[in-house]
């Protein structure tokens, strides 16, 4: 056993901090944020020339072989600097489905453009029903003459309003809630029957609402096996859990680290508030319970790493007490920032509402609580 | 002991509800039940419609225009006002500085400022916060100096709630640095029209104009406008502290945010039923409704002691410490209820638009609400100030 | 609305705080938990003399018509003191049920010497199984001949040791949980086939355990109509939580109070422990959970007064409380005590054992949770 | 990063338990099994097996007899240890005592006493707390007076954990008042059977006699019984405090006992089903798994940082408050497993008898468990001091 990373490991860590304190100050992060694409262009193609786009692929689809433990050093680094870039959409979730399942035609078509940072893709997996079960599709998809022919909703598809590709999961047969007979689709943006809603969330990233009306497709959008993609879906909707935990831990690092520095500085009642035992204790506290959620955050990539058999299980531990630590953690950083935490001004509320909607993304904690149980 | 309502109480329950019935403008109440915000117009219509009824301030003495009711009428007013959804009374003029005023205030005072507050005719602020100064109230710095018959007063005032909106703000300024911090401050009231008083807004996390900064060069404000002796203004802000917290809980409002919540749990779907099916959101939704229980039936015993011949003091504190730990809890459960549909984001503008929101219609406010509810523990005194007081003044540390 | 007692309340209140000081001191009381019966007896007719176990009985029956107003009263200065003597199983629970389900005849053996504190009962409810449910009764009763012949097994007679007579829940028809089909039978303790074996708790009360083995009864012994108790064993079982909470809340007022005293005196690091911040705010968070959870508890005695519509759930609501918060006070009263608070010496561990045991008696949190989830 | 366990980790996992398979007695495995208390020859027969085979004193250096094991072996042992249900080490001498002997002592002093430490044939005792300084270790007052080449000792100790059982104690004590209290104290080894040493038991709320009182009136110690220097004490002290806590957690034990409390759930009966049937109680038991997941980590983790070069410092603060925690938490979830059969009390003069338990086997030890280690929040340094300690060290405050 052992938790130290690779030199090369560590490389990519220092690189993405230098990247963060030279390029990515927060007033920067602030004016992408708020700009029409929400992001910067110019800092994914950056991303591409770093190489982490390409991390986590095979080095026949152009990768670098990356498992989830690089996964995780990257989010985890993106989280201290709130880069609202969109790295779990394009490449963890879509990225992934193509590579894992995509015929040569497909990927020849999307990979090379993804890794290069030139192609932006999504994949709308949710609808207003299904909240966290990726096996609730009711969008369908009949065999129509040779193809396709989608109809339905699907909501919070991350990433909706930048992607010229979208990935969508739909039911080709069985009920509900079956995990037999969900499909997949490659559609461009353009399709005739594709409308898409963009908006902005409160944690700064964009997101779309997709209805899908008589969308006529050819048999070449399918993606993998007829009906079999559940257990896909699954497989890359845990990676990204993963991913969004490292970015939970090191947003709750910063915050930490950000609330720690604010009390040494503000005083009150004559004294810095660093100085009262009552919010020491808490700070303590807070500290413990970043420490003890990056504990699971390596267990679980280690187990991941090593296709353990209890890999999705210690997922949704790790789920589960980044929920409740973010709670923790965000709240305590707000309430001891006083006044200025709720301010636009300051940093620390925005890493506060990333931080916030990230309890609920991929399942909160009462959802893996419960996935947890029955694994 | 009984805690039922007297046949008179039923009867005077029915009085109010058939008022509110009758008189709750509709277009208010849209907006009230959209989430739609409403503007500073609703707001004042609302509150002399209340006024004229003579329903408006209801705890003043009745010599000034007071209701004269006993607590349990005032629980039931109150109810009946959430239970309806008309906008929250803003409580700056009404419930914070005319209990100054009426105190502390002459004769002339009074007769100047009361009746304009009572008939709505006149929206105050409250200047007492200050950028260094938070919840160490008393380390003010903004300075009025005394000048023939005027103060000339110079500093900056924060987290001024609505100053946008307002006419007046009643200020603490102090007027003398010689002793120690508490000595020495003023309750100054200043007309907002006065040269030098410039408002510049704070945009909070939830993306909304709340709260502002309120800066103060070189004012000139009559003596007259001076509520008290100099330095009794720490007194007054202890007594209109306890004042304020008595009220901050906002029991009834959460009451009907919970039947609402329940409401909601029967119809969000969730795969093949409902959010109701979820029994772990249901077990912590039971949850604070029994904590709200408690934090009801605490006030009711403490409105109760102070009818009986209290004033309110330190169980203030802990009305404020639960009934703000309820509002947060109750707004987290919302945005859990909700899932993914909590992180949509629209602006007031989007709001009052026509265009068709994300999610269900009730989504958009949740989210905002949550975020904007992080004050509520930090404001009127933080909360780990009022477990500084309580522990002072009930526990004898 | 008004939550004033009245001033024969108040008298009430004082009389047995008076009592306390004067003659129940924690040398006293730790005498009786370690004697042979475990109370005193005299005790016991000195609160016959005060009126205390006649309060909840109407006047026909000898009482003072006290309703749960009174009962509360008694039980929450009774838990200041933290008083041994079997209050709940005599006269809440035993008292209540032959008050009215009984017979004239029943009354009269009964009702008179229990209230003159010459005679000692308890009422067996409880199964291995059963955990909180009182409509789950395996124990039989078939009818035989002109009576009844019992069957079965009971845990947790609480002052089983002490009873003179027994009043035992059997089924005499119905499946295991059927609310129907129970009935109560009133039992001298030396009757063949009743075997009890009495222990001791952990709090210093007395239990029982009862063996029934072809237990034959007259048709006399039956207690109220056949098949029909559930409903009045639900009735006194509800007041008696009603009773054992407002014990646990003159428990926690009694721990919070002798916690601040001891941090006053005790000192650390220069300063007595009631100078630290932390220890402050956690110590004015126990008071107001304290006051919050005595709120429910007024909320509760008052509408089962008015016999209002959420008596019931309102009891649920209290108990519930009364869970959460016995085990903070519980146990934030020890850690501020250090060492000394787990010592047999100090009488706040014996508190804190009481408090304990209370969380689980008649309802854990969650089981009343449940229920009012379900009211 | 890489957590799975090698090749020769698997076999060396395979050699210690067919280890303990053959040499655990089963008369020790069965009053284990049953909760019956083991006596003081029951745990020095098991530790003389263990010492025997040489996996006694593991974390000593290798030239006094230690392992040299890695990390991942002494996790693994440690594991393997607490899944037979073996009883815990008592860690006074082995684990406290020694490390500040190999450490601070000089070769004579090793030579003397660490042999016996490993082959258990003495029993060792801390001498820490007194009746005046409980967390505040350092305003101890127990005096060592230097005459010739003696000491003489004059205070009183109190929680001394098992001294009914000790042939020796270590003490600190105070050779020097003139400067601050952390001056002037230094670490002292005593022979129980000296005169004036005097043992009174402490009985703890669940009934047990574990600690004592030590009384210590005018002891003659001989001075090459100071380890270090007059006046090292409390660095040697805070040394021992840091090497204490690491062990504290008990996270292994942990382990075994949710896994028998899962087991429990599915054999408790509960109306017509078991226990495992009530959501609520299972939502809280997996709570707890997840939590001891977190904390078996966060230990694997620091040991690891240890084993790189590490000294365990504040880290130990953390894994103590931890795993304190989830003591605490898991023995107050087996007596909400039980219920009512929580809360029949057996003597431990009962347990040994072979008289028959009121409720199911395992009951009888459940509630004193409960009760018992609320002192584990207390001793070793309070979780408020280590608070503190974390506070200072790791976020310089």
């Amino acid at each position: 056993m052992d938790f130290l990373i690779s030199d090369e490991q560590k490389q990519l860590q220092d690189l993405i901090h230098q990247f963060i304190q030279k390029d990515y100050p927060f007033d920067v992060r602030e004016k992408l944020v708020k700009s029409e694409d929400g992001f910067s262009k110019d800092f994914w193609k950056t991303f591409s020339q770093f190489g982490l786009l390409a991390m986590p692929f095979s080095e026949e689809d152009g990768g670098y072989n990356g498992g989830p433990v690089d996964v995780m050093i990257i989010l985890e680094a993106f989280g201290t600097g709130l880069i609202v870039e969109p790295y779990i959409p394009n490449i963890v979730l879509s990225g992934n489905l193509v590579s894992k399942l995509g015929t040569k035609e497909q990927k020849d078509s999307i990979l090379p453009n993804l890794l290069d940072g030139d192609m932006q893709l999504a994949f709308a997996f949710s609808e207003p029903q299904s909240r966290f079960d990726l096996n609730d599709v009711t969008t369908s998809a009949e065999e129509d003459g040779d193809g396709f022919k989608l109809n339905g909703f699907k909501s919070v598809v991350m990433n909706g309003p930048a992607a010229d590709k979208l990935i969508i999961s739909a039911r080709t047969s069985g009920s509900q809630l079956d995990k037999n007979g969900i499909s997949l689709f490659i559609v461009d943006r353009d399709t005739k029957g594709v409308s898409l809603r963009d908006y902005s969330n409160i944690d700064g990233s964009k997101a779309s609402e997709l209805t899908l009306e008589n969308v006529v497709l050819t048999k070449e959008a399918l993606l993998g096996d007829l009906g079999k993609a559940f257990s896909t879906i699954e497989e890359v909707v845990n990676l990204a859990t993963l991913a969004i935990s490292a970015e939970a831990i090191g947003i709750m690092q910063k915050m930490n680290e950000l609330t720690l520095e604010y009390t040494k500085t503000r005083e009150q009642f004559g004294q810095a508030l660093s100085q009262f035992q009552a919010l020491q204790h808490r700070m303590v506290d807070t500290f413990m319970v970043h420490e003890q959620t990056k504990s699971l955050l390596l267990m679980a990539a280690a187990k991941m790493n090593d296709k353990s058999d209890d890999a999705v299980k210690s997922i949704s531990a790790l789920k589960y007490q980044v929920g409740n630590a973010a709670k923790l953690i965000g709240e305590e950083a707000i309430q001891l920032h006083g006044g200025m935490g709720v301010t636009e001004e300051m940093s620390i509320g925005h890493y506060f509402k990333r931080l916030t909607t990230i309890r609920t993304i991929f399942g909160n904690a009462d959802y893996h609580l419960k996935k947890y149980s029955s694994l | 002991m009984n805690l039922s309502f007297s046949e008179e109480d039923l009867k005077f329950q029915s009085e109010v509800r058939s008022f509110i019935k009758e008189n709750y403008p509709s277009e208010i109440k849209e907006k009230m039940d959209n989430g739609t915000p409403v503007s500073k117009e609703d707001i004042v219509t609302w509150q002399k419609i209340l006024s004229k009824k003579g329903w408006f301030a209801i705890n003043w003495p009745e010599e000034h225009g007071g209701s004269g009711w006993s607590v349990t009428q005032k629980f039931i007013f109150q109810n009946e006002l959430a239970e309806a959804n008309t906008p929250n009374i803003v409580p700056f003029g009404v419930s914070m500085c005319a209990p100054v005023i009426y105190t502390f205030g002459t004769e002339e005072q009074k007769e100047r400022f009361l009746p304009d507050i009572r008939d709505n005719n006149v929206w105050w602020c409250q200047g007492y916060s200050e950028p260094g100064s938070g919840s160490d109230l008393a380390s003010l710095k903004t300075k009025a100096e005394k000048k023939g018959d005027k103060y000339i007063v110079n500093g900056t005032k924060t987290w001024t709630t609505m100053a946008q909106h307002a006419d007046w703000i009643f200020c603490l300024v102090r007027t003398d640095s010689s002793g120690i911090k508490q000595q020495g401050i003023s309750f100054l009231l200043i007309d907002m029209k006065t040269p030098g008083v410039e408002v510049k807004p704070i945009i909070t996390i939830d993306g909304s104009h709340e709260v502002n900064m309120v800066y103060l060069d070189n004012v000139e404000v009559p003596a007259e406008n001076l509520i008290g002796e100099e330095g009794a203004g720490w007194s007054i802000a202890k007594f209109l502290l306890a004042h304020e917290r008595t009220g901050i809980g906002g029991i009834p409002h959460l009451k009907r945010e919970i039947r609402r919540l329940r409401q909601i749990s029967e119809e969000l779907p969730l795969n093949e039923g409902f959010l109701k099916d979820d029994q772990l959101f249901m077990d912590k939704l039971n949850k604070v409704e029994i904590d709200l229980l408690s934090a009801e039936f605490t006030e009711l015993r403490t409105l109760a002691s102070i009818s009986a011949g209290g004033h309110p003091g330190p169980e203030s504190s802990i009305l404020k410490i639960g009934g703000t730990d309820l509002q947060q809890s109750l707004s987290d459960l919302y945005v859990e209820a909700l899932g993914y549909y909590a992180h949509p984001f629209m602006s007031e503008e989007d709001l009052k638009s026509n265009e068709k929101r994300i999610g269900p219609d009730f989504a958009a406010n949740v989210m905002p609400h949550y975020l904007n509810y992080r004050k509520v523990s930090i404001y009127g005194g933080s909360n780990e100030v009022q477990r500084n007081v309580i522990a002072k003044a009930v526990l004898g540390l």
